[in-house]
Parts: structure tokens; sequence; C-alpha cells
């Protein structure tokens, strides 16, 4: 590792706090959807510099991987799902789509 | 000969490691690389566009740029001075920010692919382990790029030009991409290097089935990556002005215009690299195979624009998600069926004629069940 | 070479720096396209962070699948779902305080609990790191990783198909 | 003879033709006639080396049982002996002609295949009746031939006179049958046997028990009453004049009325027993006879006229029968079948030429329909008693009977003899001699289709009487006869009395209508109580409408008042009732079970109200207070 294990860890963990408030603040979906992002790269990053130094360092990539391709897959099914509900409801704001509400 | 642009450099960093410590000679190779692909890069755009007017004006009868220069020879200086002291306009609308970065996005990818381009024999500036995967990777940063341009501009035209773009780079990248993977199943490597090493002794895969297949696939995708003729929706005038980069003008213009064209040679040289033996050949050297080979898939692009027409939206995707992908799916297979039946060998007729059939019979297929539907006859029982 | 050594670790920690810097701008610009290109630089970044820890193949992947396939996709569904410009909308919902308050309370509680820790597993990086080739990957994914991988494939074919009937438009009757 | 059971067949072509004409005349259409016609000539060619047989001497009787009833069986069969097979002779020959005749004078009718299928059902009624062996199936097919009389007199249902017409003639005759019935069931229980063969023997059995025979033929005569339109429920046969003519012709006048005469001749032995019934039958004839004559004197209609007649004739036939001469009333109904039928086709054939029924507008046609006229004249001739013509020697027959009876009777019919040359003539003359008194009519002969049986029928007028008179020494009446030696005395007396009361008639009508209708009107107002009374029908129809139909009438509105009211009434009450009940039910579960069940539901949205505060339906507040909880948990956790 060129840079200390912890920094990195540093720099994840902000990441994901980020990510985190993005997540519950964010008004419109697929803002929410970028923060998510976010949150799945914070995870990645930390996965792969375990990896690095762990004594099985395939285990670490193979994750990062899946979630990669998980993260794809998620980000294709809710756009399509934001995509629907822009059609039905002409809006993405999650603070308009409050029909479970009550 | 062969090796000359090789000594130069070992040259160049031989005389900075006298003079400064060891760790700046690294930096030196590094910029000595960088230094002549940033030249190389303009260099080759330049010219394209002078050969492209000349090879069309021919195409057309006619003779193209004489006038600046012997044959025209200057006439990119001439238009690149143009260029540069053109009025600089930017919409009141636009998003500013966007709007300027938009064209260093677009040429910035297309610059970063020749790092792995072999232009011979160790002539590679950045010989990546994963080389064709960032190739790809690099050059789908694009599209980012034209949303922005497209985005930025505040224009509806650019911003149907953009969609269009868009939709049609990330369906073409993905049959580019698996007419790569035959490839990578015969090579074992992602290393450019490599691949074209294992293409010595007239062991080019264009000759085999497979690759022969691959290859037009992956050269027609990549023309329509790059967004040229006859793909050149996303820019068609007749439809949308210039699409995405209607607003820009000036060495703004220049910048996607020189993406373009870079666009252009890197994935002839890509092409050449994977399937036409890269630098391999007799004689020559192997830099100048690899230039012979390269303007000669530009030279068919050239062709391809000045004799085809455009394609109409909904043939374009059927074309690659129809027609390409499916097939380029089958070639997987059959480079399969020819590496077990080839037993190491590079021809044995029956690894030859097996996958042959196959793919003979998937294009006869494919050709079967996308025939457009042709509508009866229409009779007008009133006119008669 | 410390010096090379030196100057890696200053890009290292500037591509972090900027990622930061790019992460809270897709969280907060008010301007989804904004925040989407700002995401795409933050997964720019991050892949270099892979490269500059030897995982080349996985940064690589990185910016194929996400900076050319997730940000396109999500730069697409920006301009499909329209309001693009519209800026006087809020992008923050009112409770971004009280967000803000467990998110800093989380990175300040595991922070410097992460910073405490001295027992991480430290390797040499100039002994001999156990670089992943591409075939490894390969290898293992058909082998070791297999189940897994086989999950992935069929739930990325749902997903494809899920995808396609969930925004496919209602054919009109 | 092999041939016999062939028998069976008489009537089932006609029923096929009705099936398919019934079923498949939209697609045969004018092909129906010919169906029909052929069925009637299959019919005619099977029953005539039939009849053959039975006049060489054999008489073919066939049966089975069909209803076993405690020891008795109820037996369906066939038997043709002398009488069936005069009836066969002349049903299955005027039929068919009369079938053809009904070619022409029906074209061009919208229900074209409808009417044959009806005259062919007719026809299955009619020989059915005929060659039936028993009561039971007599009266079945009685009762089919009843029903076509209904349906072919209200052909032209579209006009109210023939939709009442039909009903009148449904109704009166039922009157009449409801009686046969009754006699049916009377002779079972007095005999024990339906069966025209076994009557006679059944009857010198019970000879003990008169009344029962009495009571029995006179129920029996009832049928007779109704079908034969003898008084008093004669009035429906004039009404029935509104079918077409082909149908007055067939049904009206040759043979369904004629049934009910064949009846009698088949319960002849029980009349034979009962000297009451006889009697009875004898009055009730003359009574008709002399009473449809003076109505057919003023009657103006063609149509009506020879309704009358034919009435009247039919009275001769009953009176024959009453008077104890059998022989000679069924001998009176063959030549009457003859030259009726061939009055009413050239009746039918005037008004399909001139287009219209009423004497007063007619006159002067002999001249352009020849053919008609002529054939009119020789049955007019032959229902006048003019020798040689048939009507003369069967009518002499029957005055001849009646002389023997008794005086009374023999008066009453000389009477009808004068009457009916009178009528006929007057008939005439009105028609076909004078100048025509309406320019407006332009007639015209009819075609040959209609002339053709005509003359068949005027051919069959002059000869069918000779078989019966004593220049064929009465051969006739020795084959009804057959077994029983009987004398035939001629009375020259009687024979020269009806031709001169004949001749009379005649000349009289030339008389009075030679120069139109001026000397008759004259007449009548000299005579105007009698011409009122002729008119006027002798009031009876007015007579049924005071005393019958009004009280009938009064009666149903009673008992529709007392079902309105009181039946109704009872209905309603009852649905009131259940009404307020369930008011009640219904106030009690609304307001005492939904009560409960809506307080519980209220109860559980009051609790709601409270809880559902905490569902705020923003996705990010629940992931905010998971991700909180989360951090909170984990640094206790952690901690």
């Amino acid at each position: 590792m060129i840079i200390p294990l912890e920094h990195v860890l540093l720099f994840s963990l902000i990441l994901f706090a980020i990510g985190m408030v993005g997540v519950l603040t964010r008004r419109n979906a697929i803002g929410i959807l970028i923060s998510i992002e976010l949150l799945l790269n914070a995870v990645n990053v930390n996965l792969v510099c375990f990896s690095r130094v762990s004594e099985d360092p395939m285990a670490g990539q193979m994750f990062a991987f899946f979630v990669i391709a998980l993260a794809a897959a998620a980000a294709a099914v809710g756009l399509a799902i934001v995509v629907a509900i822009y059609r039905t409801r002409n809006t993405v704001q999650t603070d308009e789509i409050q029909l479970l509400k009550w | 000969m062969d090796q000359m642009f090789v000594n130069i450099k070992a040259a160049l960093v031989g005389l900075s490691d006298k003079v400064f410590p060891d760790w700046v000679g690294v930096l030196v190779s590094i910029a000595v690389s960088i230094v002549a692909i940033a030249l190389l890069g303009p260099l080759i755009m330049m010219y394209l566009t002078l050969i492209e007017r000349k090879v069309v004006a021919r195409m057309q009868n006619r003779i193209g740029p004489n006038r600046v220069g012997k044959y025209g020879l200057l006439q990119p200086l001439a238009d690149g001075v143009k260029m540069l002291i053109k009025e600089d306009i930017v919409p009141r609308n636009a998003d500013k920010v966007l709007h300027l970065l938009a064209p260093i996005l677009i040429v910035a990818p297309a610059l970063l692919v020749f790092a792995v381009l072999p232009f011979g024999r160790n002539m590679t500036a950045v010989d990546l382990n994963v080389g064709i995967l960032f190739f790809a990777a690099i050059s789908s940063i694009g599209t980012i790029g034209i949303f922005m341009a497209a985005w930025g501009s505040n224009n509806k035209f650019s911003v149907l030009g953009g969609m269009r773009s868009v939709a049609q780079m990330i369906s073409y990248e993905i049959p580019m991409v698996m007419s790569v993977v035959p490839v990578l199943l015969a090579v074992g490597s992602l290393s450019t290097n490599a691949i074209v090493e294992a293409q010595a002794d007239w062991h080019w895969f264009v000759f085999t089935p497979w690759g022969f297949l691959g290859c037009v696939i992956f050269f027609l995708c990549g023309v329509a990556e790059c967004n040229r003729s006859p793909f050149d929706l996303a820019e068609a005038e007749s439809e949308i002005i210039a699409g995405f980069h209607t607003e820009y003008s000036g060495m703004k213009f220049a910048l996607f215009y020189m993406a373009e064209f870079m666009s252009a040679f890197t994935i002839s040289g890509m092409t050449t690299t994977l399937f036409l033996g890269g630098w391999q050949g007799p004689l020559l050297p192997s830099w100048l195979w690899f230039f012979l080979k390269t303007y000669g898939l530009i030279f068919i692009m050239l062709w391809f624009r000045a004799t085809l027409p455009r394609l109409r939206v909904d043939q374009l995707m059927a074309l690659a998600w129809k027609f390409l992908l499916p097939l380029s799916l089958v070639n997987i297979v059959a480079t399969c069926i020819w590496h077990f039946l080839s037993d190491e060998a590079f021809f044995t007729p029956a690894a030859f004629l097996v996958p042959l059939a196959l793919l003979v019979f998937s294009y006869w297929g494919l050709m079967k069940l996308n025939q457009p539907y042709m509508p009866e006859k229409r009779v007008y029982p009133l006119v008669d | 070479m410390p010096q090379l050594e030196f100057l890696i670790k200053c890009g290292v920690y500037g591509l972090m720096g900027l990622g930061i810097i790019a992460a809270v701008g897709a969280v907060l610009l008010p301007n989804l396209f904004h925040a989407g290109l700002a995401l795409a630089f933050v997964l720019v970044t991050i892949a270099g962070i892979f490269m500059s820890v030897g995982a080349e193949f996985l940064g690589m992947v990185q910016i194929l699948l996400y900076v050319g396939g997730v940000m396109t996709l999500i730069i697409y569904t920006i301009m499909l779902t329209g309001r693009l410009g519209a800026k006087d909308v809020r992008a923050q919902n009112r409770q971004g305080i009280f967000a803000a308050i467990a998110a800093g309370f989380f990175v300040c509680w595991i922070g410097p609990l992460i910073l405490k820790t001295g027992a991480w597993p430290q390797r040499e990086s100039d002994s001999a790191p156990p670089l992943l080739s591409v075939e490894d990957l390969g290898m293992s994914l058909m082998t070791e990783y297999v189940f897994p991988f086989e999950v992935l494939g069929v739930l990325l074919f749902a997903v494809l198909i899920g995808a396609i009937v969930i925004a496919r438009q209602d054919r009109p009757s | 003879m092999v041939t016999a059971n062939l028998a069976y067949l008489i009537p089932l072509f006609p029923l096929l033709a009705f099936v398919i004409n019934i079923l498949f005349g939209r697609y045969v259409k004018d092909k129906a006639c010919w169906i029909s016609v052929g069925a009637s000539a299959l019919s005619c060619g099977i029953a005539w080396p039939l009849i053959v047989g039975v006049i060489g001497g054999t008489t073919y009787h066939h049966d089975f049982a069909w209803l076993a009833l405690g020891g008795v069986d109820l037996k369906f069969g066939y038997l043709l002996d002398p009488l069936a097979a005069t009836l066969l002779f002349v049903v299955t020959l005027v039929g068919t002609l009369i079938q053809i005749y009904a070619i022409g004078y029906m074209k061009g009718e919208a229900r074209f295949s409808r009417f044959f299928a009806y005259l062919s059902l007719f026809m299955f009624g009619m020989l059915g009746v005929v060659i039936s062996d028993n009561f039971l199936l007599f009266f079945m097919c009685w009762e089919v031939m009843g029903l076509c009389s209904y349906l072919l007199i209200g052909f032209y249902s579209e006009k109210d006179s023939a939709a009442n017409a039909c009903k009148k003639a449904f109704l009166t005759t039922r009157v009449g049958d409801v009686g046969f019935l009754l006699g049916i069931l009377a002779l079972f229980t007095l005999a024990g046997t339906l069966s025209f063969a076994e009557l006679h023997d059944a009857v010198e059995l019970n000879r003990d028990s008169q009344l029962m025979i009495t009571v029995t033929a006179l129920l029996l005569f009832c049928g007779t009453i109704g079908k034969s339109a003898q008084v008093p429920l004669h009035v429906w046969l004039p009404d029935a004049m509104e079918g077409p003519t082909p149908v007055s012709a067939l049904i009206h006048a040759a043979t369904m009325v004629a049934a009910g005469v064949f009846l009698v001749a088949r319960a002849y032995p029980l009349i034979e027993a009962s000297a009451q019934a006889a009697q009875v039958i004898a009055i009730v004839g003359t009574v008709t006879a002399l009473t449809a004559a003076c109505v057919a004197l003023t009657a103006t209609d063609i149509k009506k006229v020879l309704a009358y007649s034919t009435i009247s004739q039919l009275g001769y036939m009953v009176a024959a029968m009453g008077c104890g001469a059998m022989v000679a009333g069924i001998f009176h109904l063959m030549t009457h079948a003859f030259f009726k039928a061939l009055l009413f086709l050239g009746a039918g054939s005037v008004i399909h030429g001139t287009g219209t029924q009423d004497l007063r507008e007619m006159g002067g046609l002999f001249p352009k329909m020849k053919s008609t006229a002529w054939t009119f004249l020789i049955a007019s001739l032959a229902i006048a008693g003019v020798p040689p013509l048939a009507g003369f020697w069967s009518k002499d027959e029957i005055l001849l009977a009646a002389h023997q009876y008794g005086n009374l009777y023999y008066y009453a019919l000389s009477l009808t003899a004068f009457l009916t040359a009178f009528y006929m003539f007057r008939l005439f003359v009105l028609t076909f001699l004078g100048k025509p008194r309406n320019p407006d009519i332009h007639a015209h002969e009819s075609p040959k289709s209609m002339t053709g049986p005509l003359w068949v029928l005027a051919v069959g007028s002059i000869l069918v009487g000779l078989p019966g008179s004593f220049l064929a020494h009465n051969w006739f009446q020795d084959f009804l006869n057959r077994g029983h030696e009987v004398e035939h005395p001629v009375n020259y007396t009687v024979m020269i009395t009806s031709i001169a009361l004949g001749l009379a008639g005649i000349a009289l009508a030339f008389l009075l209508y030679r120069g139109g209708l001026g000397m008759g009107e004259k007449l009548a107002r000299s005579l105007a109580w009698p011409h009122r009374v002729s008119m006027n029908k002798f009031w009876i129809d007015e007579a049924y409408a005071a005393w019958l139909v009004r009280p009938w009438h009064a009666l149903a509105r009673l008992l529709f008042g007392l079902d309105a009211k009181v039946v109704d009434g009872a209905v309603n009450g009852t649905g009131a009732g259940t009404l307020g009940g369930s008011r009640v039910s219904g106030w009690f579960d609304k307001y005492i079970i939904d009560g409960t069940v809506n307080f519980i539901a209220a109860f559980t949205q009051f609790c709601s109200d409270i809880f559902r505060l905490f569902q705020t339906g923003f996705i990010q507040n629940y992931l905010l207070i998971v991700f909180a909880a989360v951090v909170f948990i984990l640094y206790f956790g952690i901690r």
C-alpha cells in the first residue's frame, strides 16, 4: 500500500457519510440513486483496500466486482421505475409520491 | 530503422540520467511519451482532414483543396489558424461551465486511448496488461462529454443530437466489446502488445472466419462509435443542424473535430491491432506497417462517407441489437470451436470450416429473421 | 525511489480530496445534471484509487461499467424525466439538519475509532504485492466464485427483462 | 291382398307434403303446390285399387293395439268397407281437383306454400277420418280437420272478419265436438268398444238400455250438428266463407262438413236402435234444410248463397239419415260433393274474374266466361234436381224416404227442393244473364288450371248420380247395403212432383230476375216481413249474441272483478304484510346489527387516526430513522 490503510478507510467513511446525507435529503429520486451509488462506491473502496492487505486478495476484489455488477442492475431497475413513475405521476420528487401515506 | 523512435527516446532518457537523479529519468521517459502522443494526435487529425477532403473530392470527381501549399499541404494549418482566431461564442442561457468543459472532456479520452496503441515494435506508450479494457473504458467516457456538450448548449437540436448520439454509442459499445472477446480468448491476454505478438508469422486473426467477422463487426461498431457516416445521425445536418455541437464555434468546434478524427484513427488502429496483425509485416519497419494498415482502414471509412447514405434511427438500432449483437455472440462460440479444433495450430481445415459453416448459417438465419416487413402491393380498385 | 513514491502519494491524496469535494457536489448540487457529472467524477477518482492500489482490472471495470454505463443511464433518465433547469425547485427536503447531525455523529464516532485502531494488517508496499492478473480473476470467477457469478448472471437477466417491462410504454389498446 | 296395408299410406302422403311445405316452405316456394297435389294424387293412386277391390266385394280391415286399458285394448286401424270406399273416392278425387284448381286461384299469394301445407294437412285429417276403423281415431282426425278449417278460414288473418270468422267456426264446432267426445265416452261405457266393425253386434247386445243408446246416439249426433252446420250450430258456416274459395269448396262444401253425415252413417247401428234419436235427427235435418233454403233466397253474396245452400243440402242428408235412409243420405253426400264443389269453384272463378262477390254487381257474364257459365249451369241444374243429373237421383231417394217416414217431413223437404231450384237459378240468372250492372267490372275467363277441374267436376255432376238410379238398377244402393237384400220401390208421384217443383223454381227465378233486380225488390217490398226474416237469417246470430254472448261477457266481467278485488287484494295484502315485517326487520338490521359493526369499525378508525401519525409516507423519513437507530445501536454495541 502506498498510503496507510486508515486514510483510505477515512476517505471511504467520509464518502459514505456524504452519500448517506444525500440519500436522506435528496428530493429527486434520481438524486437518491446518485447518492446510493456513492454509498456503494464507498463500500467498494473498502473492499478493494482490504483485499490489498488480506491473506486472500481475491475475495475483496471479487465482491467489489459483484457490487459493481449489482449496482448496475439496481441502477437499471431503479431508473426504469423512475421512468415509469414519471410517466404515470409526472413527477419524480419523492415527497410528492406518497400514496402509502395514511 | 525499425526501432528508430525507440532509440531516440532511449537516447533522451540516457541524456537526462547523466545530468539528473534517476527518478527524473522515469519522469523524462513518461514526458517523452506524452509529448510524442500529444504532438502526434493533432498532427494526425490535421492531415486526416486534408486526406478526407482530398479523397472525398476525388471520389466526387473534383480536386479538393490545392491552393495553400503544394497540393494544398498547408491547408490544415490555414484551417487551424482560422479556427483559432474565430470568435468564441457562448450562448446566453448556456450552462457555461459544462459548455466549456465538454470539448476538453471529449478530446481527452480520444487522446488517452493513444497510450495503449502499439504503433510499432516496442512502441507502446503504456503497456497496460488491461490495455483493451482501457481502450473500451476510456472511449466510453466520451459519451459523457457529448452529454455535457448537448446539455450545456441549451439548444433543443443539441439535446436531440446528444440523445441520439448517446443511444447510438451505448448500443454499439456492446457488440464492439463482444467482438473483441474472441481475440482475447485466442490470445489469453488483454495487453495490446501481447495481442500483436500473437499474430506473428502472418497469423493475422482476420484470416480466420471468426476473426474476419469480428473485424467487420468491430470496425462497423467503431465507425458508429465515432459518429461517422453512415452512422452520423447525431450530427445529421439535414435533420438537426449539427447535433450536439451546433452551438460551438472556433477552437471548441475544432476540438470536437479533433476528437472525431482522432477517434477514427484510434478505431482504425485498434482494428489493425486486434485483427490485422498490428505492426507485424515483412521488410518495412513495423511502425510503417501499422500506419499503412491504419490508413487503409481510414480510407475505407472515407469511402463509406462518400458512398453510403445515412441510416434511419430505427435501422441503426436494429442493426446493433438485432444483427451485430447476436452475430458477435455466435462469433464467440465459433471462436471456442476453432480453439478446440485447431489444437494450437493456426490453420487446420476442420478448424476453419466448422466455425465458418456456423457463422454462415447464423448470418443467413439472422438475415432471414431481420427481413424487414414488406407491405403488400397496394391495389387501388377505384383508380383503374 | 522515494521521490516518485511521494509524487504518487501526493497524487492519491489529491484524488481523495477531489473525490470528497465532488461527492459533496453530487449530493448537494441543486442541478441534477451537475450532480450526475460530479458523481461521474467521483467514480473516476475512485477508479484511480483502485488502480493505485493495484486493482487495475477493477479500475477499468469501474470506468467501463459505472462511468460508461450507469452514469450514462442516470444522465439519460435525468433528461427523460425533464425539469432540468428547474432551479427554483428545492433539491433537499426538510430533514437535512437531522441527516447531517446523524451523519456527522457517525463520522465523528467511527473516524477516531479507525485512527485509534493500530492493529491493521500491514503489508510492505515493496515486498512483492500479490498483484492479481486478469487471468487469476477469471479463474477464481469460474471456480471458487462460480456460484455467486451464476446467481449474478440470473439476476442480470432478470433485471434486463424487468427493466424493459417496467419502462416499456403501454401499448395503446 | 298384398296391397291391403297400403291403406296406411293413403293419409301418409299428405302428411309428408304438409311437413315438407311447413318446414321448407321458404325453399320450395312456388313448388309447394306440386308437392301437395302430387301427394294427393299419390293418395288417389293408392286409394283407387283399394276402392276397386271393395267394389269387387272385399272389406279391408286391419288394426293394432294402441293402448291397453285394463283388459280392453284401444285399437287403431283402418276399415275399408263400401261406406269408406265411397267417401275415399269422393275425397281423393274432389280433393285433388280442388288443389289443382287452387294452383291457379292462389297464384302470387304471399303465403302460397303455407296454404298448400294446410290443405295437405286437411287432406291427411280427412283421409284419416274416412279410413279410420274406430271412433277414437275418427275423433282425432276429426279434430285435425277442425284445426285446418280454423287455420284456413283465418288464412287472411290480417282481415278482422276472417280472424273473427275462424274463431267463431272453431268455438261453434267445439260445442258440437264436446258432445261428440262425451258420446264416445258414453259409447265406450255402453258397448265397451269403439270399433265400427263391432258396433252393430255391441248395440244388439245392449238393446235393453234404450235410454243409454238414445243418449249416446244424440251425443254423437252433436258432433254432426257442429261439423255439418245443422241448426242451431250452423251459424259458423256462412262466416267461414271468409276463407279462400278453394277452401270453401273443399272443406266447407264437399268434404269436411259432409264428414258429419259420414259420422251419422258410421253410428247408424245406434240410430237404428233408437227411434227417438232418429226422429230428433230427422227433425233437425228438415228444419236445417228449410231454414237455410229460406235464408239463401235473399242472400246477395255469391258465396253466402252457396253456403246456405250447403247447409240446406246437409240438412237434407241428415234428414235422410233420420228418416232411415242412410244409403240415400250417403248417395246425396256423394252427388252433392261433386256439384257443390263445382258450384264453389265456379263461384271462385267468377270472383277471380270479376273481383267481387256481390250478386248485385254482376250480370251478363255468360259471354265472357263460357266455361265457367256452362259448368255452373250444369251444377245448378244438378242441385235443382233436374233429371238425369246427379242431384235428381239422390234427392229423389231422400224425398222418397221422407215420404215413407212422414208427410210433414216430405212436404218440408219438397218445399226446400222448390226453394233450392229458385235460389240457385236466381243466383245463376243474376250472375250470368242479363246486362252487366257494374261497368267497372271487366270480367275474364280463368286459367286452364281452374277451368279444367271445373269440367271434370261437371262431368262428375252429370254422371255420378247414375249408379244410384233405377236406370242402373240401383247398383249403388246395393253396393252400400251389401249383404242386405232391399227392394227399390219406384214412386213416380214423388219423382214427378220433385221434377215439377224444380222446374217451377227455375221458371220463377227466370221470370223474376231475367230483367235484373227490379222485380225481386218489388216482391221483397210486398212480402216485407218474410223478407226481413230471411234477410236477417232468422236472427239466430243476434239471439246468440243476446242470450249467450252477452251474459257470458257479464259473467266474465264479474269474475274479473272478483279476481281484481278479492284475489289480488289477498295477494297485495300478503305483500304489504311482508313489506311491513321486513321494515321492522330492516330497522333492526340497520340500527342494531349494523350499528355494532359500524361501532367496531369506527373504533378501529379512531385508533388508526392516532397511529397513522407515525406514517409520514416519506421514504427518506423512514430511512433517517433506520439510519439513526443503526448508528445508535452500533454506538452502544461497540463501546
